[in-house]
């Protein structure tokens, strides 16, 4: 090969690149492949967390995610409320992101349907509070006070599955899933140290590392992130396969994620193949 | 599903390969997209601001609040004339009075709250039990993922390094100049891994829009009256047709920018 | 006396209440370093019925008017309970005392659309055990009570850093000179303004995407205040692209004033302090648009960036200019150093509006923050060696909960 | 007065909500709270400003037919296309049928979306790029990129031999080194952040409050 060919390879027109990733997206699509995967530890404790929860108690659900991280949550969003729903666990849900609502209520309805849960009293969606660590904090010390109604205009204090339940510590487990920011770092900096919370967490696959910390220091009682995290929960929430009108749609990104990974890996190594080679080359000419 | 939505759906289609011709390069149907969605953004950030914020917290309790609740939203009322004061070049002055209330609030709120949260408590939960360490894993565990005694030093030390590695007001001795490059290469470590972590979630959002190109994420019954394969194929030709007769009206001299 | 006394109250508690609910007490407590709207709910009892309720009215004694409140229905193993008193302290302040019912239900009742629930729950059980307790709010936040000294610490630092601050301005002052290490990245942002001025193009700044309660958008409007003085003296143009509104109209302040110090007050134009879009992507799009068609030869980013942050940087990179950014945003950073020319990583964002100017007082407050990192890399050290031979004194120190 | 003032404002409140953490009884806590939620109103008013600097900086570009003026008069068309039904529909906008919930949903979702989607492409050029051996740091970088990418997804963890340790390994990358490097950056922020606040709160840090006399 020509060492003029490796230079331009190495300058290559970005969107010979482009073109590449676009084709690694779009075949894994239309022809899928399957590959055994094993459940990560942390999105284990996160199962079990939820295990560990009381039948019939209540828990708190943070949904906090819009359109462009709706991909990687809404499978886990949607597998987690299977979980709690088939456990009898009553959620209260609220959010901080604005965008939020008219993605999670449908969910909500149709998943609260299918396991005949009735609003009000199994669950409740408070809606959208604007304010991000503010209205964090307000929901460590009121929810009331935050929230003093839900998304369609229901005082609070009618809300049944709401008695007893006014600040954070009262439930025994919060799950918060969690786009961005404000999300799981604003919970547990804001409230998870000062009320001794039992948060868990489910991300995307950028804010991940970020809140492994916290996972590491006890501040997270399980985390799940990105699609992986999705997919593995997903394999938790139903280890025999999905049961009927219920798609996995994490666990199937999840295959075509692998080839969208080797090629930007095999991208790499062939850049820096090529850049060696040129180094050498101009060494030896120097 | 009404003719309306699925005109939406169609629409929706079209907007998301304008966006994605930008990737060959900037184009006139990119920049109606990119200004259509500048626009509608913005107004809907006023909309919801309006009523998340203004109506909430102002309006609602300059009209209908208990006493007190009016009192105190006078206060804000004058801070907002202030500000506005800008517009004016004579009064501009007066808005450094809500600007200067604005960032002594945050800025007090913040010291405390990241002292707390990014010092305090990292530095609290970075101080290793090693005693215990050793009798749950002992030096590495594979099964723990190499948790033990050794990592617990790892972190001890590599965090102390990277710190170190942000010491301004010192000239570095040999000794430091040979700790601030471990810490670098911890952090170059991290930032590599975080990295490789990342492209999983970018790559997913791209799923996520090709699923709704082809209609995966949708029940059949609305698959059935959408033909989104259909309405992608369509747009499609529309977007790479008009790319074609625009390259062509450009020119050949024309270096599109890579 | 008190021999005296006790059986007597047995026999008295034995004709009010049921024999088999003797064993149960309550208390109401108020926490530690609280704010005064708390009580924390605890009873022992070796009974098991079908569950608990726990019911509250305002005030010590019993009153005609008294109004109760089902506070919360729990399971049979519970035995405690935080109660807030009120949501809203200004249309309901914190009463000087409540009472509260602990009730032994035989049978778990369901409160969904119940008028009176109060009454519901009284007769689904039996009261097991009453108590008083009045919420006290705490006027100084010690953590003592826990064995935290990290809100002392806290204060402690901070008074600390304001000490050292005023300490080495009067050193700088008297003429000593205060060191400041070699930072590229900040260096590179003069370089940068030089270069654009050279070539006749603007310079982009991004002051982030958070809000202005970020402390990060605060510094960023302050390095924002060096830059423009800086731009301004080299007779060149600078585009601020805002998402949030109230960041705009503070940049705009900020670049006004930069002017003015240059000396050139008249040369500022306030329409290159752009509001974009308030929509995190509508505002990427929005910049994008300047870099491609404003063509600037140098994108300074420096703040709290998202997902932004990459496409920026590419765009940037397709479009040649120089890129600075500084961020102290982790899950951001690695872009940032892949995509740009210079990177500054968390904490040095917060020093440049020091470096650059050169001001004494700024400039004692990097030393001061130093002299503070010395003191938690010892911190740590020397903790995690007492912690390994059993003293957590250090873990204390850093402790902070409660509240 | 005009610049005195202002420094003396700034010192009062900053010192006040730093007090915030110090002084948790509601009495006090009442008005931190009040301080807050009247900085938020103060920052959504400034929208209407952003709407004038909008309008300051298109609107002579559309009369005047500056370059591209025909996107800068569709991008203020859109905002009132937004608007307009947005205050008609008030409280009840975001339910099915609304004219402003159908412009949010096939308008601003898929932009939005795609916008964002744009990072998977650009993600792979800047790793191809970026990611060159050129030096130790630089080979560190990449090599604990590529680990991570591959032990991410099912073939890493397939390959045989190698595939659970590569998991584990890149476990432990993620539990010691970075939340070494993480907690690092946390630490080295909040110390900027209290000497940020604090030259503010004293008044040493003045830009933001101009300085025209």
């Amino acid at each position: 090969m020509k060492l003029d060919t490796l230079v331009r390879f190495q300058n290559m027109d970005r969107r010979w690149i482009f073109l590449g990733m676009g084709l690694a997206i779009f075949l894994p699509m239309m022809f899928p492949i399957t590959l055994p995967f094993k459940v990560d530890e942390r999105v284990q404790a996160l199962y079990d967390a939820v295990e560990e929860v009381p039948n019939g108690s209540t828990v708190f659900i943070s949904a906090d995610f819009g359109p462009s991280s709706r991909p990687e949550l809404e499978p886990y969003f949607r597998a987690t409320l299977h979980h709690l729903f088939r456990k009898d666990i009553k959620i209260v849900s609220a959010t901080l992101w604005p965008s939020a609502p008219p993605l999670v209520v449908p969910i909500y309805e149709e998943l609260a349907e299918r396991y005949g849960k009735e609003y009000g009293r199994d669950w409740c969606f408070l809606g959208y509070k604007d304010g991000k660590e503010l209205a964090i904090k307000s929901i460590g010390e009121n929810i009331p006070n935050a929230f003093p109604k839900d998304h369609v205009g229901t005082p609070v204090g009618e809300l049944e599955v709401m008695r007893g339940y006014q600040q954070a510590k009262d439930f025994p487990l919060i799950i918060n899933v969690s786009g961005g920011a404000p999300g799981t770092r604003e919970y547990v900096l804001q409230i998870q140290g000062q009320y001794d919370l039992k948060i868990a967490s489910a991300t995307t696959a950028v804010s991940g590392p970020d809140y492994i910390p916290f996972y590491k220091a006890g501040q997270l009682v399980g985390l799940a992130a990105g699609m992986p995290g999705s997919a593995h929960y997903e394999k938790l929430v139903f280890p025999d396969g999905p049961p009927e009108g219920v798609r996995l749609l994490a666990t199937q990104a999840y295959n075509v994620l692998n080839v969208g990974h080797a090629f930007i890996i095999l991208l790499i190594v062939a850049g820096n193949l090529a850049f060696f080679v040129t180094r050498r080359a101009e060494e030896q000419e120097a | 599903m009404s003719g309306i939505e699925i005109a939406g759906a169609w629409l929706s289609i079209f907007l998301t390969l304008c966006v994605l011709s930008f990737l060959y390069d900037d184009n006139p149907i990119y920049k109606l997209a990119e200004h259509i969605f500048l626009g509608v953004s913005i107004g809907y950030g006023v909309i919801e601001i309006y009523f998340g914020v203004f109506k909430p917290n102002l309006l609602d309790k300059l009209i209908d609040g208990t006493t007190a609740q009016q009192v105190l939203a006078v206060v804000p009322l004058v801070m907002i004339a202030c500000l506005f004061a800008k517009l004016d070049k004579k009064r501009a002055w007066l808005a450094r009075f809500p600007i200067a209330f604005i960032v002594a609030a945050f800025a007090g709120v913040k010291l405390t709250g990241q002292l707390n949260a990014n010092l305090m408590t990292q530095v609290a939960e970075s101080i290793p039990n090693i005693p215990e360490v050793w009798a749950e894993y002992g030096l590495w565990s594979w099964e723990a993922d190499g948790a033990g005694v050794l990592s617990s030093i790892f972190l001890v030390i590599g965090l102390s390094a990277c710190l170190l590695h942000f010491y301004f007001s010192a000239p570095q001795s040999k000794t430091m100049q040979k700790i601030s490059r471990f810490g670098v290469l911890v952090l170059m470590l991290s930032f590599g891994a975080s990295f490789g972590y990342t492209v999983m979630g970018r790559i997913s959002l791209a799923i996520g829009r090709a699923q709704e190109m082809l209609g995966l994420d949708r029940p059949p019954e609305e698959v059935a009256v959408i033909h989104p394969k259909m309405a992608t194929l369509i747009c499609l030709v529309i977007v790479i047709g008009f790319l074609i007769a625009w390259r062509k009206r450009q020119g050949d001299g024309h270096e599109p920018a890579n | 006396m008190k021999r005296l006394l006790a059986p007597l109250l047995g026999l008295l508690l034995s004709l009010v209440a049921a024999p088999t609910l003797a064993a149960t007490t309550l208390t109401a407590t108020s926490p530690a370093d609280s704010s005064g709207e708390n009580l924390d709910i605890a009873w022992e009892s070796s009974d098991a019925p079908a569950g608990w309720a726990v019911l509250r009215a305002k005030g010590a004694a019993a009153a005609a008017e008294d109004t109760w409140t089902v506070l919360k229905l729990l399971a049979p193993d519970a035995r405690k309970l935080s109660d807030k008193v009120t949501t809203d302290v200004w249309t309901d302040p914190p009463a000087d005392a409540y009472r509260y019912e602990l009730i032994a239900l035989s049978t778990v009742p369901d409160l969904q659309d119940v008028e009176d629930a109060t009454a519901l729950v009284r007769a689904s059980g039996s009261v097991a055990a009453t108590a008083t307790g009045s919420p006290e709010g705490s006027w100084f936040r010690t953590g003592l009570a826990l064995k935290n000294y990290g809100p002392m610490l806290m204060l402690l630092i901070i008074l600390a850093v304001a000490g050292m601050m005023w300490k080495f301005t009067e050193d700088v002052r008297a003429g000593k000179e205060v060191f400041i290490r070699r930072i590229p990245g900040i260096d590179a942002i003069e370089e940068g303004i030089g270069r654009a001025t050279e070539m006749g193009k603007p310079i982009l700044y991004v002051p982030g995407i958070e809000e202005l309660q970020d402390i990060q958008t605060i510094a960023s409007m302050l390095i924002l205040g060096q830059v423009a003085e800086k731009v301004a003296e080299y007779q060149s143009d600078i585009i601020v692209s805002c998402r949030v509104p109230i960041v705009r109209e503070v940049a705009d302040e900020v670049v006004r004033s930069g002017y003015f110090q240059a000396g050139y007050p008249e040369a500022y134009n306030p329409r290159n302090t752009r509001f974009v879009s308030s929509e995190q992507f509508a505002f990427c799009a929005g910049t994008n648009g300047f870099i491609y068609r404003e063509q600037p030869a140098t994108n300074i980013y420096l703040g709290r960036f998202f997902a932004e942050s990459l496409i920026l940087a590419e765009t940037g990179f397709v479009n040649k200019s120089i890129q600075i950014a500084g961020t102290a945003e982790a899950t951001q950073l690695p872009f940032f150093v892949a995509s740009c020319d210079y990177t500054l990583i968390g904490e040095e964002l917060f020093a440049v509006s020091a470096y650059l100017s050169r001001d004494p007082r700024l400039v004692s407050s990097l030393k001061a923050s130093d002299w503070i990192k010395v003191f938690v890399v010892a911190s740590i050290l020397i903790g995690t060696v007492l912690a390994t031979f059993g003293v957590p004194l250090v873990i204390n120190l850093f402790s902070i909960s409660g509240g | 007065m005009r610049s005195t003032l202002p420094l003396i404002l700034t010192f009062v409140v900053g010192l006040f909500m730093v007090g915030e953490f110090f002084i948790p009884h509601w009495r006090y806590h009442m008005w931190t709270q009040v301080f807050l939620e009247w900085g938020f109103i103060l920052a959504a008013a400034a929208y209407v400003l952003g709407l004038v600097n909008l309008v300051q900086v298109n609107l002579p570009k559309v009369i005047n037919k500056e370059q591209d003026w025909p996107y800068k008069l569709i991008m203020l068309a859109a905002i009132a296309t937004m608007m307009i039904p947005g205050f008609i529909g008030g409280e009840t906008r975001l339910q099915d049928g609304q004219m402003y919930k159908w412009l949010f949903d096939f308008v601003f979702v898929p932009l939005d979306a795609t916008m964002f989607a744009l990072l998977a492409f650009y993600i792979a050029s800047a790793a191809f790029r970026a990611f060159r051996a050129r030096n130790l740091e630089a080979t560190v970088l990449l090599a604990a990129a590529i680990l991570v990418m591959l032990a991410r997804v099912p073939i890493g963890e397939n390959l045989p031999i190698i595939g659970t340790k590569l998991v584990q390994f890149m476990n432990w990358i993620m539990d010691v080194p970075n939340t070494a490097a993480r907690r690092a950056i946390f630490i080295g922020s909040a110390l900027g952040a209290v000497a940020t606040g604090l030259r503010i709160i004293l008044g040493i840090e003045r830009s933001h409050l101009g300085t025209d006399g």
